[in-house]
């Protein structure tokens, strides 16, 4: 199955910019469904970015992050062709990884 | 004091004839009615979710043996299909008052 | 740069100063002190996600109060389209930045999203967050271990929170 | 609501007789003229939006307000239809039971011919429209026919829309009296006041876009098919043409028709007639 995450880091000079989508229900708990009851929190609790082994950037999350979350940052310290590790963890112990290279 | 009671009287009078409470049979024929006419709009393609709705309350109603709040659910339902049915006829002319010439 | 295996906090701490340290290498970066501790933990702050109140919110992440600065340029949009994706941005040019947060003050919990800020990345960072109605979106911003904020009103119609 | 609708319905019905009286051009039944009624339909949103740029009218709301716009763009940068279009991509390579793909069923192997549909099938005597051709592709290799109105052919049209990015929509009406007159109802159907709202598609997308409808900007009527299939916030969730004209209906209180009915097939073929030239901006992201 495709992964969740999608991801795009380019670099341009010393800084790599990283735009990632990932495909996530971010359920805040607070809505019904048709049948009345209550949909559970489910929702990306933990975003972390590695490059070159280091924390590039680290996301901590709640109810109110949008239904396929979207976040865009910048990093300097990496060059084209180098590996970024993306990785999340939900509420429910869901996670999720890819691998991608910077273009 | 004194005016209200003729007053009160007057107000019973009124009401007497409608008092009788609605029964099975009234409900039933007010409801074919308005089912004809909301059939009757389907036919056209011109059906108004309002007319389900209303016929389903009266249904509900009716199913309670609430069969006043029925017959009226079903007096609604077919005004309003009615009103669908004049929709459609008049608008067979006059759309074209709106088009872009 | 150390590539040692295996997640836990001491690595994490060995990683910064080794990283501040090659860092230096490339020249461009002043020698930082170690980030201040109070954001730099792995742990998700679960407390502070959960209080309804923004100020309580702050406190619980930060410890202490922040003070507005024009440093900070917000950017939300006026009328959000719809509060169940609403595109907030900032950009911060204060330096020695270690941690970036959103509060949305009338949410159901006002703490909307927490970044933690390594070395070497900068401090700006795009995001769509879900708005309950119309109200206050803060950005939060822990630079040099002080604290400072910048606020920003938008016009919900559409409530994003749902049910 | 009893006293409130019945309100509701003696005004309403003032309003119908009085609508029928004033309209004084009881218009002699004129040939039909497609290429005429193209040219007024984009000449009036031409002098209505002068500084509208033409290409900017498929994209809806986002070409009636600025704020919104910037929106749009931020969400564009990566937009949220991104998981149909590649569910969609995966679909069309994968082969069906039989080992055919949509590739087979459709010109040019699918790619790059959106701006195409709808279009008038000469055999048949109708309008077919893409998602009816997909479901009819589907069929035809032994599969079961897709939702209209759900995930799966929202991908699919969204890949099929993708491949066609920025071709000008180009329409055909063939010299066929019956796509005269599928064109025609699909302008009635149009132009149409329905539901208890009474209001027809030109009540909301002609009379007033660029202004808000409760919480949303109204789009403006030309082009206004072009970015389909759409990811709207509000459903958080991919939208095909068929879901729009289906939901549209049942706001104005009007019972929608069966998807791909003969009137929503006619009014896709009117309302993409008349756009052609403008750029295919599909799937496309809206409130």
């Amino acid at each position: 199955m495709a992964s969740s995450i999608r991801v795009r880091a380019t670099a341009n000079g010393d800084i790599t910019e990283v735009q990632t989508l990932i495909q996530h229900p971010m359920d805040t708990g607070l809505v019904k469904d048709a049948k009345g009851e209550a949909i559970p929190a489910h929702f990306i609790q933990q975003l972390k970015f590695e490059c070159n082994g280091k924390d590039v950037f680290v996301a901590d999350w709640g109810t109110a992050v949008s239904k396929d979350p979207y976040v865009k940052f910048s990093f300097k310290g990496a060059k084209k062709g180098d590996e970024l590790k993306i990785s999340w963890t939900d509420n429910k112990g869901g996670s999720d990884t890819i691998t991608a290279k910077i273009a | 004091m004194k005016l209200s009671l003729p007053l009160a009287m007057l107000l019973a009078l009124s009401f007497a004839p409608a008092a009788r409470a609605a029964n099975e049979a009234d409900y039933k024929a007010a409801y074919a009615a308005a089912e004809a006419a909301s059939k009757e709009a389907a036919g056209m393609r011109n059906q108004w979710t309002v007319t389900i709705s209303a016929l389903a309350a009266a249904r509900k109603a009716a199913d309670g043996g609430d069969f006043d709040r029925a017959v009226a659910a079903s007096k609604e339902a077919e005004a309003l299909a009615k009103a669908s049915i004049v929709q459609a006829n008049s608008e067979k002319e006059a759309w074209k008052a709106m088009e872009i010439r | 740069m150390t590539t040692t295996t295996g997640p836990h906090p001491t690595r994490r701490l060995i990683l910064q100063g080794a990283a501040s340290v090659a860092l230096l290498g490339l020249g461009n970066l002043p020698f930082a002190a170690a980030p201040a501790l109070a954001a730099a933990n792995d742990k998700y702050p679960e407390e502070a996600f959960k209080l309804k109140n923004e100020a309580d919110a702050i406190k619980a992440l930060y410890g202490r109060t922040a003070e507005p600065s024009d440093k900070i340029k917000l950017d939300a949009p006026e009328i959000a389209e719809n509060g169940g994706v609403v595109p907030i941005s900032v950009t911060v040019t204060l330096d020695k930045v270690t941690s970036i947060s959103f509060f949305v003050a009338e949410n159901p919990n006002a703490l909307a999203a927490s970044y933690r800020i390594p070395e070497g990345t900068l401090p700006a960072i795009a995001n769509r967050l879900k708005m309950a109605k119309t109200t206050n979106v803060t950005a939060i911003v822990e630079a040099d271990g002080k604290l400072y904020s910048a606020t920003k009103e938008v016009k919900v119609t559409v409530g994003g929170c749902g049910g | 609501m009893k006293p409130r609708s019945a309100l509701l319905l003696g005004s309403l019905s003032a309003a119908l007789v009085a609508f029928a009286l004033t309209s004084p051009r009881v218009v002699a039944a004129d040939k039909v003229d497609p290429v005429a009624d193209a040219k007024a339909f984009r000449n009036f949103f031409f002098q209505k939006f002068p500084d509208v740029k033409h290409e900017d009218f498929v994209n809806g709301p986002y070409s009636m307000n600025a704020d919104m716009k910037r929106q749009w763009q931020e969400k564009e940068e990566f937009p949220p239809y991104e998981f149909a279009l590649d569910a969609g991509k995966e679909m069309f390579a994968t082969p069906f039971k039989n080992g055919k793909t949509y590739a087979d069923c459709f010109p040019n192997g699918g790619i790059g011919i959106r701006q195409n549909y709808p279009y008038f099938d000469e055999k048949e005597g109708k309008v077919v429209t893409l998602e009816l051709a997909l479901n009819r592709c589907r069929e035809a290799n032994g599969e079961a026919p897709y939702s209209y109105v759900k995930d799966e052919m929202a991908s699919l049209t969204a890949y099929m829309a993708f491949t066609s990015r920025g071709k000008p929509m180009d329409i055909r009406i063939p010299d066929d009296p019956r796509a005269l007159a599928a064109f025609e109802n699909g302008k009635r159907y149009f132009y149409t006041r329905r539901g208890q709202l009474n209001f027809s598609c030109a009540s909301c997308h002609v009379q007033s876009p660029g202004e808000r409808i409760r919480a949303e900007i109204l789009a403006p009527a030309l082009g206004i098919l072009n970015a389909m299939p759409i990811y709207r916030s509000e459903w958080s969730g991919m939208g095909t043409t068929s879901r729009r004209f289906v939901t549209c209906n049942s706001q104005t209180r009007a019972v929608p028709l069966e998807p791909q009915a003969d009137e929503y097939r006619d009014v896709e073929y009117f309302l993409s007639y008349v756009a052609n030239g403008l750029p295919i901006s599909g799937p496309g992201a809206r409130p």
